[in-house]
């Protein structure tokens, strides 16, 4: 009898996981509780580093899911047990699903940046995060303020709401910085005269081709990087934000103006992937992203057999390095399956 | 006839060495008093206030009023302990006294009566009125006494009964003390028991009848172990009354003196003076203050609390983490039974441990502020809470307040931070600074959001003008109708934070001018119990994970009634609860803002 | 001691094999938290008193950790102990106990 | 150390000296410092190893230490060095040797610059003819007396009479070796090793018997550099430099220091005493400095020299230490004598430096 495996999650991970497994001659039900598959991935513009357009790769995912896999949108989880065989799935439409095997795909939730107060999100009219940005640069309108004008300045904050013991987040979300650079450069596309400033503590361009992408910000589009990281700002009259930092390379606070503020908002753990976590009685980290088995030579498995992950449920994860562990994950699962 | 026996050399050299200890110290403390507090003392004396302190002495000392008012079963122990020695000393006095044949009896006389007299049955006035009226009083007075000393052994066991978690770890003497104390009373029962049944005369129902029971066993030699009982009963009281002044049970005299002392109008200074010595001396160590400090029971940081410090000043033992491990919350002494103001003792020994180091503040702007009759002195946490700041600004220009943002740029400290240190010195340079700013300003009205501020502006800078909370301010705007405000159902929890609440005794304003915009739910620890947030800036010691764990303990207390919001009037608890919140975290200026129509 | 006219000039580098770091393991027992600093300057940017005078309160950690003892002495006077940096720093420097603490390791120096 | 490291780098930087017919021309200052040392240069190279080296009476300053202290433009200092050129062509010679490392440095730089920038040699031509009317061919090899000395370090050996050892322990001397910062830090293919370990020195130190020792300030600038210590205020600058190589030097126990520019052992030796009179302090053993001698100095040692022929007089930290260390006999009472054997007075001792 064919074995069943469902993945919850349809963003990058449960997308790439999913269409694999089907080529390996699985049978996959994929759940995604919003109406349509592509998680995160549908808000993004463009992607680092090469600044090619998001719908490239999420087209490539979703062509991949065609005819294949049983994808079921709208389906949010009430509960899930484990069986004596399997699991079963108790979905909020009523439907009772079993299964062999579970891959959680559930990703991650945007730091909220209402919690950073004194950057002023929510308060300032000319501060938004760069998930804001990304959906500006995705409607394929101008860049304004809120006042409706060109920004002659724009300042990148980076780390907001990671590595920040204020807000419970020690841990690095990693791709904050690449992204910060990206959305910097093509800010100094659609406005070549305006000024852009990364305030950073470190920049970490850990992945082939960013340090060239930095490189580029450079010396190409003088883009500013300043070595202090933005404790608080103020509104001015007119609506421009003071921001202050420390040149902690001059030693000196330093004070400036600019037309918009982007908080580079991390990532955080989503209640749903806790929730399911919970059920299931999967290990939680310290940082509260899953834990698997062993992170170097069983990253995809968890403690409990039959219930694997894949993606940024386990942590911070770029879309290339999510394909790469969901098609990881799904390999795992396939031989899994086999020993059923 | 006077008798005398050996036996009564301890309890005789005890007393007179206590004695001269209570006297010694008494007088070096009352000369040790700054010059205007020694006249309060002079002119206190033969004043009315000298009769409403032995009142209050008799009320606190003896029955142990505030006792009761936390547990009944606390309060009776303390009170059959106290008071109920007290009367057995008085009555066995007025007995003795009855049957003394000279005019001064020695002080041992009424204590060990019984050994002296075995048979009081032929006494007139017992004849007369009562029989055995002094027999039956002597024996309920000790089986009194006796009670609370079961209670006290209860304690031990179960400190819950009598309103307690924890109780405190006491230093060797203090159990040597403790030990007698205990041991006293039941060998005076034994020892009363032995000779009455002995010479089968002079007991009441209890010291008769156990009397003779215990001559049914012993027999002949019963004779010989009462002698050898009231030489122990001897020796515990000397061992007893010569450790008092080096243990706990110093706070019997000390407390005495010290209420006189407040009666007279004395007060703490802000160095140590004979008051400060007092009171440390008046804790009693009964450790109440060690079941309200949160760092005890959130943070499990267990040998700061006010009574372990008190003692470590007592025994000039104190050091740096005992010092600064404190949140200064104000807490132990809203609880403490004896008022001892932990809190200034603590920033005294502070500045006496602060070192000698010159702060440089050569730097201070001295730009003057323009003219103008409010001040909005926002406070620097209070940059950090921008959506306050943006509130005050939105509310007082609705409000028509002709106002000056006196920090708006930032500006210097208000000093009460450092002044938590113990650096005053230090801290007076920024009070002067600050003051003359204000003063300069010409504005009748000083209003903050922050009420670390407020609680120095009212302390110490003796300003001539009116200083306000937002929270007090914004309700005398409302109620001159100068904000409208829209209909708003919110459930809300309010926490009071402690420089607003204990430290500056503003409870109500808030909680009036909450329940104008949102729907206040219960809190069970509030106002005068009300918790500190973790973020004080009283501590100085403490890890940041402690914190936290402080924090989420206010947040249970604060969300027991399930409310939408927690609101506060301090932007250091907002920040601090913001951190762990689960629900939305507001300033109190916020909900008014939010509550104005557009 | 003959006069020449001109004096050897003081080296400027931080000599790290000689500066003294025995104020740094007082404050590695006392306040452990200082370990955690990322230089990031938070701190200093909302630092009050910075604001208007040559005062760094993440130039104290540096300090701290090289040894520098002098400098390090001159800038933890200008300290107001108001505890605004605390509320920013990502790393959880309880700055105000470090401000102290050095006060007190440096007085034990002597 | 890993010597097999340094090997490798020295064998990357092998550099092409001249074996005969050399041009020298003289430093500046030298013979005021050392005044020895080209003396001795000459007498081996002519008398010991019979080469054919040439001194033109017409030769001036190549301008460096006035191109380096900002006051002579470059094209001035090139047409100068054309002039060089220019002598030598006229005496039929083709290769260049100098006394002086800045003047190396110098030649090494024009030759360079005309080789990318033709043009700029054709106008230095220009400029010559103009002035002159001479014509000069460039050199086929330009070399540093040191590289020459380098060159026949095993013929010196094979006619030496003494060895860098000590002479009643058998142990190597201890030698520290100080390169000009214009012998190669500017060209390291032009010097024997190149700029980061260069082995000019080193080779002669090895070939003789001693023992070089590395010490972590070796790479740092002797103090003199032009400007600081021409003017008198920076001078302490010029004196912390050498004395953070003293120091840095001094706990290794060298037995003397080998130079091979005209600056570095003059500071080196000043120096020292200066630092003994301003702080009281010595960086040899029992009160006395460590000696410093140029490499002229050093081969003449090896080959028997008079140590006072060799002008060790004028040395501000006495050299006897040294030569009775490796068993030079010496006649301490001809130190102070002339050539024609007149008393030329002994100078004021020191106030903390050993003196002899």
């Amino acid at each position: 009898m064919a074995k069943t495996i469902v993945v919850i999650g349809g963003g990058v991970a449960g997308m790439t996981a999913a269409s694999r497994l089907a080529d390996l001659g699985e049978k996959v039900i994929l759940l995604e509780r919003e109406d349509q598959t592509g998680g995160h991935l549908r808000q993004w513009d463009r992607l680092f580093p090469n600044r090619r357009p998001g719908y490239e790769v999420l087209d490539f995912l979703m062509e991949n899911l065609e005819h294949k896999v049983d994808v079921r949108c709208n389906q949010g989880i009430s509960s899930v047990s484990q069986q004596p065989s399997g699991f079963s799935l108790e979905l909020e439409a009523g439907e009772s699903l079993p299964c062999d095997a579970l891959l959680l795909a559930t990703g991650f939730d945007l730091f909220d940046a209402h919690k950073k107060e004194e950057y002023g999100y929510g308060i300032y009219d000319n501060v938004i995060t760069s998930a804001d940005l990304e959906m500006m640069f995705r409607s394929g309108q101008k860049i304004t303020t809120r006042q409706g004008d060109a920004p002659s300045r724009v300042g990148f904050v980076h780390c907001v709401g990671s590595r920040d013991e204020k807000v419970g987040n020690l841990y690095c979300s990693k791709v904050c910085c690449v992204t910060g650079v990206k959305q910097a450069i093509e800010i100094k596309e659609q406005f070549p005269g305006a000024e852009v400033f990364g305030f950073y503590t470190d920049l970490r361009m850990y992945d082939r081709h960013f340090e060239e992408m930095y490189y580029e910000a450079q010396q190409k589009w003088d883009i500013n990087f300043l070595r202090g990281r933005v404790s608080e700002c103020a509104e001015n009259q007119d609506h421009t934000i003071v921001l202050k930092i420390e040149d902690t390379l001059t030693s000196r606070p330093l004070k400036m103006t600019v037309d918009l503020m982007v908080l580079l908002v991390g990532f955080v753990p989503s209640p749903e992937t806790l929730r399911l976590a919970a059920m299931l009685g999967i290990v939680v980290g310290e940082d509260r992203f899953l834990e698997p088995v062993d992170e170097h030579t069983r990253s995809n498995f968890t403690i409990q057999p039959g219930v694997f992950l894949a993606g940024a449920s386990k942590g911070p994860f770029s879309i290339s390095n999510a394909i790469a562990d969901a098609g990881e994950a799904a390999l795992q699962i396939h031989e899994y399956l086999r020993t059923l | 006839m006077i008798s005398f026996n050996l036996f009564v050399l301890p309890f005789s050299l005890g007393l007179i060495y206590l004695l001269y200890m209570i006297i010694r110290w008494w007088s070096i403390w009352i000369r040790g008093l700054p010059a205007e507090d020694q006249k309060k003392f002079r002119t206190g004396i033969f004043s009315r206030n000298f009769f409403s302190a032995l009142k209050e002495v008799f009320l606190e000392s003896l029955i142990h009023r505030k006792m009761f008012r936390r547990n009944a079963l606390l309060g009776y122990m303390h009170m059959s302990f106290a008071f109920g020695w007290f009367l057995l000393i008085l009555c066995g006095n007025i007995e003795s006294r009855i049957y003394s044949t000279t005019h001064v009896n020695p002080p041992y006389y009424p204590i060990f009566l019984k050994f002296f007299i075995h048979d009081r049955t032929v006494l007139w006035f017992e004849i007369n009125t009562v029989p055995g009226f002094f027999r039956f009083l002597m024996d309920f007075l000790l089986l009194f006494v006796l009670s609370g000393l079961v209670l006290a052994m209860v304690k031990r066991g179960r400190p819950k009964w009598f309103g307690m978690k924890r109780t405190t770890h006491h230093q060797l003497t203090d159990k040597v003390a403790l030990i007698c104390l205990w041991l006293i009373f039941p060998v005076r029962l034994i020892a009363e028991s032995f000779t009455d049944g002995y010479y089968g005369a002079g007991g009441g129902f209890l010291t008769q009848h156990l009397g003779n029971l215990m001559v049914l066993i012993f027999h002949e030699s019963s004779r010989h172990i009462a002698y050898a009982l009231w030489w122990a009963y001897s020796l515990l009281l000397g061992i007893f009354f010569v450790t008092l002044p080096f243990s706990r049970f110093w706070h019997i005299p000390s407390e005495v003196l010290l209420i006189f002392f407040r009666q007279f109008g004395i007060t703490a200074k802000k160095s140590t003076t004979s008051f400060t010595e007092v009171e440390i001396g008046a804790c009693s160590r009964c450790g109440v203050c060690i079941d309200v400090c949160q760092l005890g029971y959130a943070a499990h940081i267990h040998d700061i609390q006010a009574v372990y410090f008190l003692r470590s000043v007592r025994d000039e033992q104190v050091n740096r983490d005992i010092l600064l491990r404190c949140l200064v919350c104000g807490r132990c002494q809203e609880a403490c039974p004896v008022g001892i103001n932990a809190d200034s003792i603590r920033l005294i020994e502070r500045n006496m441990f602060s070192g000698s180091h010159a702060s440089d503040f050569t730097y201070l702007p001295a730009d003057p502020p323009q003219k103008a009759p409010v001040l909005y002195f926002a406070g620097c946490m209070t940059h950090l809470t921008p959506a306050i700041i943006r509130a005050m600004k939105g509310i007082l220009k609705q409000a028509g307040v002709d106002y000056l943002f006196l920090d708006e740029k930032g500006t210097v400290c208000c000093g009460r931070p450092i002044m938590l240190s113990g650096k005053y010195e230090q801290a007076e340079k920024l009070v002067h600074f600050n003051r003359e700013l204000i003063l300069q300003s010409g504005a009748h009205t000083l209003v903050t959001s922050c009420p670390i501020c407020f609680r120095v502006f009212r302390e110490e800078y003796k300003l001539p003008i009116r200083v306000m909370h937002h929270s007090q301010f914004l309700l005398e705007l409302i109620k001159a109708g100068k904000i409208p405000l829209q209909a708003f159902h919110r459930k809300v929890a309010y926490h009071d934070p402690c420089d607003l609440g204990r430290g500056g005794q503003e409870y109500d304003a808030p909680r009036e001018l909450l329940a104008k915009v949102a729907e206040l739910v219960e809190v069970p620890q509030d106002g005068e119990d009300s918790l500190c947030c973790g973020g004080s800036l009283g501590i100085y010691t403490i890890s940041s994970r402690k914190r936290d764990l402080i924090t989420h303990d206010a947040l249970r207390n604060l969300t027991a009634s399930q409310p939408e919001v927690l609101a506060t009037a301090c932007p250091l608890c907002k920040k601090t609860f913001s951190k762990h919140a689960e629900i939305e975290v507001l300033d109190i200026a916020e909900m008014v803002y939010d509550a104005m129509p557009e | 001691m003959k006069e020449f006219g001109y004096k050897v000039h003081k080296e400027r580098l931080i000599d790290y094999d000689k500066n003294d770091k025995r104020v740094l393991e007082h404050l590695k027992k006392h306040e452990p938290s200082v370990l955690t600093c990322i230089a990031c300057g938070s701190c200093t940017a909302t630092c009050s008193a910075g604001q208007f005078v040559d005062f760094n309160i993440r130039l104290v950690q540096t300090l701290l950790r090289r040894g520098e003892i002098e400098p390090l002495k001159k800038e933890v006077q200008k300290c107001m102990l108001c505890g605004k940096c605390i509320l920013i720093c990502p790393r959880g420097v309880n700055m105000r106990n470090l401000i102290l603490a050095i006060q007190t390791a440096i007085d034990k120096l002597k | 150390m890993i010597i097999e490291g340094k090997k490798k780098i020295w064998q990357e930087y092998q550099k092409e000296i001249a074996d005969d017919h050399y041009f020298y021309v003289r430093s500046c200052v030298r013979q005021n410092f050392f005044p020895g040392s080209e003396k001795a240069f000459l007498r081996i190279m002519q008398e010991e190893l019979g080469k054919d080296v040439y001194e033109n009476a017409a030769h001036t300053t190549c301008s460096g230490i006035g191109y380096h202290s900002d006051v002579v433009p470059f094209d001035t200092a090139m047409t100068v060095i054309a002039r060089q050129f220019a002598l030598m062509t006229e005496s039929g010679y083709e290769h260049f040797v100098t006394s002086c490392i800045t003047s190396f440095g110098l030649y090494s730089e024009v030759l360079e610059t005309w080789k990318h920038f033709p043009d700029v040699l054709t106008r230095i031509r220009g400029f010559l003819k103009e002035a002159t009317g001479r014509e000069f061919e460039i050199p086929r090899n330009v070399a540093h007396a040191s590289d020459v000395i380098f060159r026949f370090r095993k013929e010196i050996t094979a006619r030496g009479k003494f060895r860098l050892v000590h002479h009643q322990t058998g142990q190597p001397l201890r030698v520290v070796e100080h390169i000009g910062c214009h012998y190669s830090k500017m060209f390291p293919s032009k010097g024997v090793g190149g700029a980061e370990y260069p082995y000019v020195l080193v080779g002669m130190v090895e070939e003789w018997g001693g023992e070089v020792i590395d010490y972590p300030e070796r790479r740092h600038c002797c103090g003199f550099g032009f400007r600081q210590y021409v003017v008198r205020a920076n001078r302490g600058y010029s004196l912390a430099n050498s004395k953070k190589k003293f120091e840095s030097m001094k706990p290794y126990k060298p037995d003397f220091i080998l130079t091979n520019c005209p600056g570095c052992p003059m500071f080196f030796d000043r120096w020292q005493y200066t630092l003994s009179e301003m702080e009281g302090v010595t960086y040899g053993e029992n009160g006395e400095g460590i000696p410093v001698l140029t490499y002229e100095e050093l081969a003449g040692l090896i080959l028997g020299y008079d140590p006072w022929d060799l002008g060790f007089q004028v040395h501000q930290v006495p050299v006897e230490p040294l030569l009775d260390k490796i068993g030079i006999p010496y006649d301490p009472s001809r130190k102070f004598l002339g050539k024609e054997g007149q008393d030329l007075g002994k100078p004021a001792s020191p106030t903390v430096l050993k003196f002899f």
